[in-house]
């Protein structure tokens, strides 16, 4: 039997979720290797889209690519070159973020970044009452953060809420800490709390737990981690709820493309997964004890 | 300090010539905060004359200088050229104007070559491109002029001192001058370097230029200069023609008392076993198999052209190249081994010829320049005692005569000779029984002259030794009661008693075959071996 | 002999040393100010105990860089040593805690500070024994330790056990006699730094050797011990500022003081210590970690600066602290 | 025993030799060894010119570096300008594009150049001028420069009009005689820069006022301006670098260029230059840029290391390629 290659090209861990995306790109690897001997799977992770691009470069020139799940760090500066790989007749797997010409893409499996957003907005603004004032965390300057964010306000703006802040805390649990002290040195008052990813409401919790302030009745993250998940589960009142953006899907995209070679009904087309509340009552299916993330 | 004046300021030779003065300086007055270190300086230069300027260590001679050359902006006073008052804003407008100025300290750039150094600032190009080839024939033809050995491809950080001095020397001839300054050019230079330095200041007196000259060599201030002026603690004491002057009254002038005779009487020989005694020492890039011994009481000399790697061999001793020995032993123990530290523990200290580059942190304070090397003794149980400190630092001020407006200045803004004062006080801060002295007096006023030969006299009176390099034969002749002579990187002769004279010294250190030296001189075994040296001193001067 | 001793001055001139040593004072007095009156919640209690207590890792970590650099050196891996060392301990805590209880932290902390000595002695000798400019050299052990924490941590985070936290978390949150711990810490290494450098030998052969590594050599004085040393001695600050680091959220992530390098040598720059080597000023360097951390501070509370353009402004106001200081010498 | 024969009375250690020169040629030849010996596919051509041609970005903005490096000072903020010329470029190219068609990528690339040179100038005057020490001034410019793509992009990024796309695209996917379009670009700028730095009187100075300021100032040599003109270049060879940049990516987001700097210097050093000024090695330089691509290349080709290691691995091969650099001289 013919050996295939599946070419796996994702960002470097550099903070928790992409974090998570390695380690299942990596679990992936591992299993798909030891239970399909024909199929050899070459992840490859990149720190920045200019190093991304490259390894899709080497990784092409070095041998014959069958297939390429690839999570790209922004769609525009990826799109050119996953469509070079394509040329060469290499099934193409994208994940999370979609290039900008999606007839490129044989499989599409995505995150919905804005619905994680605006999901956990609605539910905010519901338990609100459409009314208060509120604080937000974001991460780095990227498309991720920006849809989050977008959806977050795109909800709220409809609402009498007052988002009394945006801020960057670069996905870093330390820079959140440090942010909402200030946030809670600058507003006497604030209902709630939203920061765009867990790692960075690990950090605002700490802030509020020193702070010793009553009045906020929320603080959401958002991403799925370990340890929130934890929370939801243990129905802590601040962090009741979650909203899933599972690095996993980056396991699911590279095991979607192995069926192609396995024999099994090929899969194309666009699977996009939903944000979901995650409650204390859906809370177990979510929550993966052996991942980094 | 207010001693009465053999010859007071009146005796100002009147100006016979009608042209005004190529250069002059009116009430020119330099303070630094609270110090004032030049005041009231009046002086005039003339076309074709040799003006030399001397004084003691701080007198304020370099000071007057850098003011002359727009190095420095005076704090009162101006300057005339050919009686037009002129602003020098800075060192480049004084050379567009014709003044150029030869420091006392090297300044050139360390990276680059010989060549482009000379030419920085004023290249020499063809269309868009840097001329190289001619710049370097140009540099070629300079330095031959003045007798230097570098060529100009030569890096200058690499190059020795000396090489450095006339490179820089070399630099301010490029061009015609209507003013040249030189400030002690020939402290780092050796005899016969000295020689051609002076011929060239004459051809420039004869070509109409006018020229100041600093030194404290008042041989070559008596064989050159038409005109002396002495300054004092930052005053003019008055301008003299030199006719009217002999070296001693040069000396009483600028000290402002008698002098006494500059070099201590000889010890009786010194007897008894050698205090250190190094056998076969060979340094890279440096010295041969070199064999010596210096003993309880004795002032060993050592003599040599420069480049013959005196210096490299006693920086070999000292660890600071590498180097190897059959065997050393100081006081009749075996040393194992050899860094600065563990040599000062021994009791020997080197001091290096290099005061800006190896000796001095410049940018530092006097007083952690002083004590670096012996912090233990202003150390008590815990820490370092500043006060403590303080006193060191005043005391060695005292006792080397070191000229200082604040004890707070940094010992890069310390006059050149004092500066040398005071690193021959921070290697003696160890209180070591073999000192080595590189250049001992070099910048060095006659009148502290005979006081660092005395200091060194005494020293080795209480029953300690020294090993003087020197490239002053004087110095040698007066001083030493032992010379070794080397010659590319050997020892190839050793005077004593009544044969340390300066011809013997200069004879073995450029004679082709040691052994016609001087028959009647003990010879060195090992110099005496095979002269096909396959070794690589940079800068054989014969 | 015709000089005296006595007509020297001994006391400073006026107006000589003072100016340039309390211009980082003085530029982070004016960033006090510009805060009290741009904001009216910057000058409570509770904001300026946050802020003083969280620059204590900046100001622990650049008091070692002071070290580095006034040796002629610098060192780039703080930060990523910051988070190896971090992760370290917190493996050993956890590891410990099922037997030792409380007294893991202890032996973790222990741990740390012989992690750090360790990383900084690596440093140390690649740039010394190794001769690579200390740039590049610690641009490569940046590159190892961001990599072995990454990999300690599979790329997510690891947590101190849930046990540790309380017995540990007054190191961070907790204060003696009202002042925070931190600060408290910070203020010993101070105390501490400024004793080694300032009156000890080693550190007066530290400054030598930044000033001048010849005339330091031929003064007797191992340059690539006293190097090596700084090094150790900026490990060891990293190490402090881990164990003050770790209760404030009890985790290691490979984000973990991404970029702190760069802070700690500003700060350091903005004491007054220069870049060049040669010269070092321990409270000049405490200085410079709070107005970093006040001018993040001030960045949140006021509202005047859109979030994109924070990093802009904080740009602008470091380039400004610096010309004040400029021209108050 | 120390054994070091230089007479150089400057602290930094250095090297003079002519082995020196060749040191970088011969690390990059070292790496290409091994990179032969451990991968079949390394030494394909198609991969062989992936990895120059992806290496100009560097090596053109490093040739700009070697300029201020040699005149003695340091630019941070490089791989923050790049994302913010490239900014601009796009923008101005989008808003061109209908009524110029694919000529809008020359007034794109023109007001690149401008746009380059003003950052550098910038730069260059803060650090004369204002007399900052470089590093701090390039770090606050680094600010500056990130948080304005990150304004321009409202967070997100900036993408290049898909009409321009076929047209620009042969600039960094092309090749006139066979040589990738970039690497005849660095080959330019490189024979440009080493003309200009060795053959002209600029240049001469540049080293010079690296080498010792003050001489330079002596000699009449505008310390000023000779800096702020390495600045200036710097700014222009990083708009070059955004012009065959863009067409690789198509889009500039605020994290384009990041920690682009730290190779930028990585390579520079590697390739000879001093850290501390008054040496230059244009083609070092390359060599330098080439030999970070070909380590970077070699990660990815080969399977032996933990993605998460990578980072590890690349700081250890710098670190040997300059100990090997080291050990030829
Ligand atoms: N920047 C400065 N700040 C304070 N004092 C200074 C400064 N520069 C020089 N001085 C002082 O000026 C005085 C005169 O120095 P100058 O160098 O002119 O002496 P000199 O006559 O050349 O002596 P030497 O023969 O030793 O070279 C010295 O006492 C010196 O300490
Ligand atoms: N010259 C030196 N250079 C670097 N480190 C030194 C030097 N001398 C001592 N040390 C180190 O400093 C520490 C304290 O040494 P200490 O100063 O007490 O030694 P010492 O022999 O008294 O030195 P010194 O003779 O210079 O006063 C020792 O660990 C030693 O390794
Ligand atoms: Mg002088
Ligand atoms: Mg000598």
């Amino acid at each position: 039997q013919e050996k295939k290659t599946i070419a796996v090209s994702i960002p470097a861990a550099t903070h928790g979720w992409t974090g998570g995306v390695v380690y299942h790109a990596e679990q992936a690897a591992k299993e798909i290797k030891a239970a399909f001997p024909n199929i050899d799977v070459v992840v490859k992770t990149s720190p920045s889209a200019t190093a991304q691009v490259s390894a899709l470069e080497d990784l092409a020139a070095s041998r014959k690519l069958d297939a390429l799940v690839i999570l790209p760090f922004t769609s525009e500066e990826l799109t050119g070159p996953v469509e070079q790989v394509k040329a060469a007749g290499t099934f193409i797997a994208v994940v999370d973020r979609g290039l900008t010409d999606p007839t490129i893409q044989d499989l599409y499996v995505a995150g919905d970044n804005i619905a994680v957003g605006a999901n956990t907005a609605k539910w905010l603004a519901d338990k609100l009452g459409n009314k208060g004032k509120i604080v937000v965390l974001r991460g780095i300057p990227t498309v991720i953060d920006d849809e989050r964010i977008k959806g977050f306000t795109d909800v709220m703006s409809k609402t009498d809420i007052e988002i009394l802040d945006i801020q960057y805390a670069n996905w870093n649990q330390d820079e959140a800490f440090k942010l909402m002290q200030d946030y809670l040195a600058k507003y006497p008052h604030i209902d709630a709390v939203w920061a765009n990813d867990d790692d960075m409401l690990l950090g605002v919790l700490e802030a509020m737990k020193q702070s010793g302030r009553k009045e906020i009745q929320y603080a959401l993250g958002g991403n799925g981690m370990k340890d929130v998940i934890e929370l939801v589960k243990a129905k802590n009142a601040i962090t009741p709820i979650s909203t899933p953006y599972p690095p996993s899907m980056i396991k699911s995209a590279i095991y979607m493309t192995a069926a192609q070679f396995t024999g099994q009904a090929p899969m194309r087309g666009n699977f996009k997964l939903d944000a979901p509340l995650i409650t204390p009552e859906n809370a177990d299916q979510f929550y993966f004890p052996d991942s980094p993330f | 300090m207010a001693a009465t004046l053999p010859i007071t300021a009146t005796a100002q030779m009147a100006d016979t010539s009608t042209d005004p003065p190529a250069l002059a300086a009116a009430g020119l007055t330099k303070t630094y905060g609270a110090i004032t270190v030049l005041s009231n300086a009046t002086l005039d230069i003339h076309a074709g004359e040799v003006h030399a300027i001397i004084g003691e260590n701080g007198a304020g001679k370099s000071t007057l200088m850098k003011l002359l050359s727009g190095y420095v902006p005076p704090t009162e006073g101006r300057l005339l050229m050919a009686g037009q008052p002129v602003d020098f804003a800075d060192a480049a407008v004084a050379e567009a104007a014709g003044v150029v100025l030869v420091h006392q300290e090297i300044l050139l750039a360390p990276d680059l070559t010989v060549a482009e150094n000379l030419f920085l600032g004023r290249e020499l190009s063809r269309g868009a491109m840097v001329d190289d080839r001619a710049m370097n024939q140009r540099t070629a033809e300079v330095l031959a002029s003045i007798g230097a050995h570098c060529r100009p491809r030569d890096r200058v950080g690499n190059l020795p001192l000396a090489q450095r001095q006339l490179a820089q020397i070399a630099r301010a001839l490029l061009e015609p001058r209507k003013v040249v300054i030189f400030d002690e050019p020939t402290a780092v230079l050796a005899n016969d370097e000295v020689a051609a330095l002076l011929d060239v200041v004459r051809g420039l007196r004869a070509n109409g230029v006018a020229v100041l000259y600093i030194s404290h060599r008042l041989d070559e201030v008596e064989a050159l200069a038409d005109r002396i002026t002495v300054l004092r603690d930052g005053k003019m004491i008055g301008t003299w023609p030199a006719s009217d002057l002999t070296q001693r009254k040069m000396a009483e002038l600028m000290v402002g008392r008698e002098l006494d005779v500059l070099y201590p009487a000889k010890r009786p020989q010194p007897s008894g076993s050698p205090l250190l005694s190094v056998d076969q020492l060979s340094v890279d890039h440096g010295a041969v198999e070199a064999s010596f011994a210096v003993r309880r009481g004795e002032v060993l000399g050592i003599g040599g052209m420069i480049g013959s790697g005196r210096t490299e061999l006693f920086e070999g001793l000292l660890g600071l190249r590498t180097a190897h020995a059959v065997r050393i032993d100081m006081a009749d123990l075996p040393v194992q081994h050899r860094s600065v530290k563990d040599w000062r523990e021994h009791g020997l200290v080197y001091l290096t010829e290099d005061r800006k580059g190896k000796g001095l942190l410049l940018e530092e304070p006097l007083a952690p320049n002083l004590t670096l090397q012996a912090l233990d003794r202003v150390h008590t149980r815990l820490a370092l005692d500043r006060s403590k400190e303080t006193r060191a630092l005043q005391k060695a001020v005292g006792d080397y005569d070191i000229r200082v407006g604040s004890l707070h200045l940094n010992a890069g803004q310390l006059s050149g000779g004092n500066q040398q004062k005071l690193l021959l006080a921070k290697v003696m801060m160890t209180d070591p029984s073999v000192v080595i002295i590189d250049e001992p007096t070099r910048g060095i006023d006659i009148g502290n002259k005979s006081q660092i030969y005395d200091f060194i006299d005494q020293l080795v009176r209480s029953g300690k030794a020294c090993i003087v390099i020197s490239s002053e034969l004087p110095e040698l002749v007066g001083l030493a009661d032992r010379v070794l002579v080397m010659r590319a990187g050997r020892v190839v002769a050793e005077l004593t008693g009544d044969h340390i004279t300066e011809q013997n010294v200069v004879y073995a250190a450029t004679s082709g075959d040691a052994h016609e030296a001087s028959p009647q001189d003990r010879l060195n075994r090992n110099g005496a071996g095979d002269q096909n040296d396959k070794h690589n001193i940079e800068y054989p001067s014969g | 002999m015709t000089s005296t001793t006595s007509n020297i001055p001994v006391a400073r001139p006026s107006g000589r040393i003072p100016w340039a040593a309390l211009g980082p004072f003085i530029a982070l007095a004016i960033v006090l100010l510009v805060g009290v009156m741009l904001n009216t919640n910057f000058a409570t209690g509770t904001n300026i105990a946050n802020v003083v207590t969280r620059s204590a890792f900046i100001a622990i970590i650049a008091i070692g860089a002071t070290f580095v650099i006034s040796s002629g050196c610098l060192d780039l891996s703080v930060g990523s040593m910051m988070a190896f060392v971090t992760g370290i301990m917190i493996l050993i805590m956890n590891r410990f805690e099922p037997s030792m209880g409380a007294n893991a932290i202890f032996m973790g902390a222990g741990a740390g500070l012989v992690v750090g000595a360790a990383c900084g002695l690596l440093n140390g000798v690649i740039v010394t024994v190794g001769k690579i400019e200390p740039f590049i050299a610690t641009l490569g052990t940046m590159g190892i330790f961001r990599a072995l924490i990454t990999w300690m941590s599979d790329g997510g985070s690891i947590p101190m056990d849930r046990a540790l936290r309380d017995p540990y978390r007054p190191i961070y949150f907790g204060d003696v006699l009202g002042i925070p711990i931190p600060v408290a810490i910070t203020l010993a290494v101070a105390l501490v730094g400024a004793f080694i450098l300032y009156r000890t030998k080693y550190g007066r052969r530290c400054t030598a050797v930044g000033s001048s590594a010849d005339v330091a050599r031929f003064s007797g004085v191992s340059v690539t011990k006293v190097r090596t040393m700084a090094f150790v001695i900026q490990g060891l600050c990293v190490a402090i500022a881990a164990i003050c680091y770790i209760p404030r959220l009890g985790a290691a992530t490979p984000t973990t003081g991404q970029l702190w390098e760069l802070q700690v040598i500003t700060a350091v720059v903005i004491g007054g210590t220069l870049l060049r080597g040669g010269k070092a000023r321990i409270w000049g360097t405490v200085a410079g970690a709070l107005i970093l951390e006040v001018i993040a501070n001030l960045m949140v509370l006021s509202n005047m600066v859109s979030e994109y353009l924070v990093a802009a402004v904080q740009g602008v106001i470091i380039i400004l602290a610096m010309l004040a200081h400029r021209f108050i010498k």
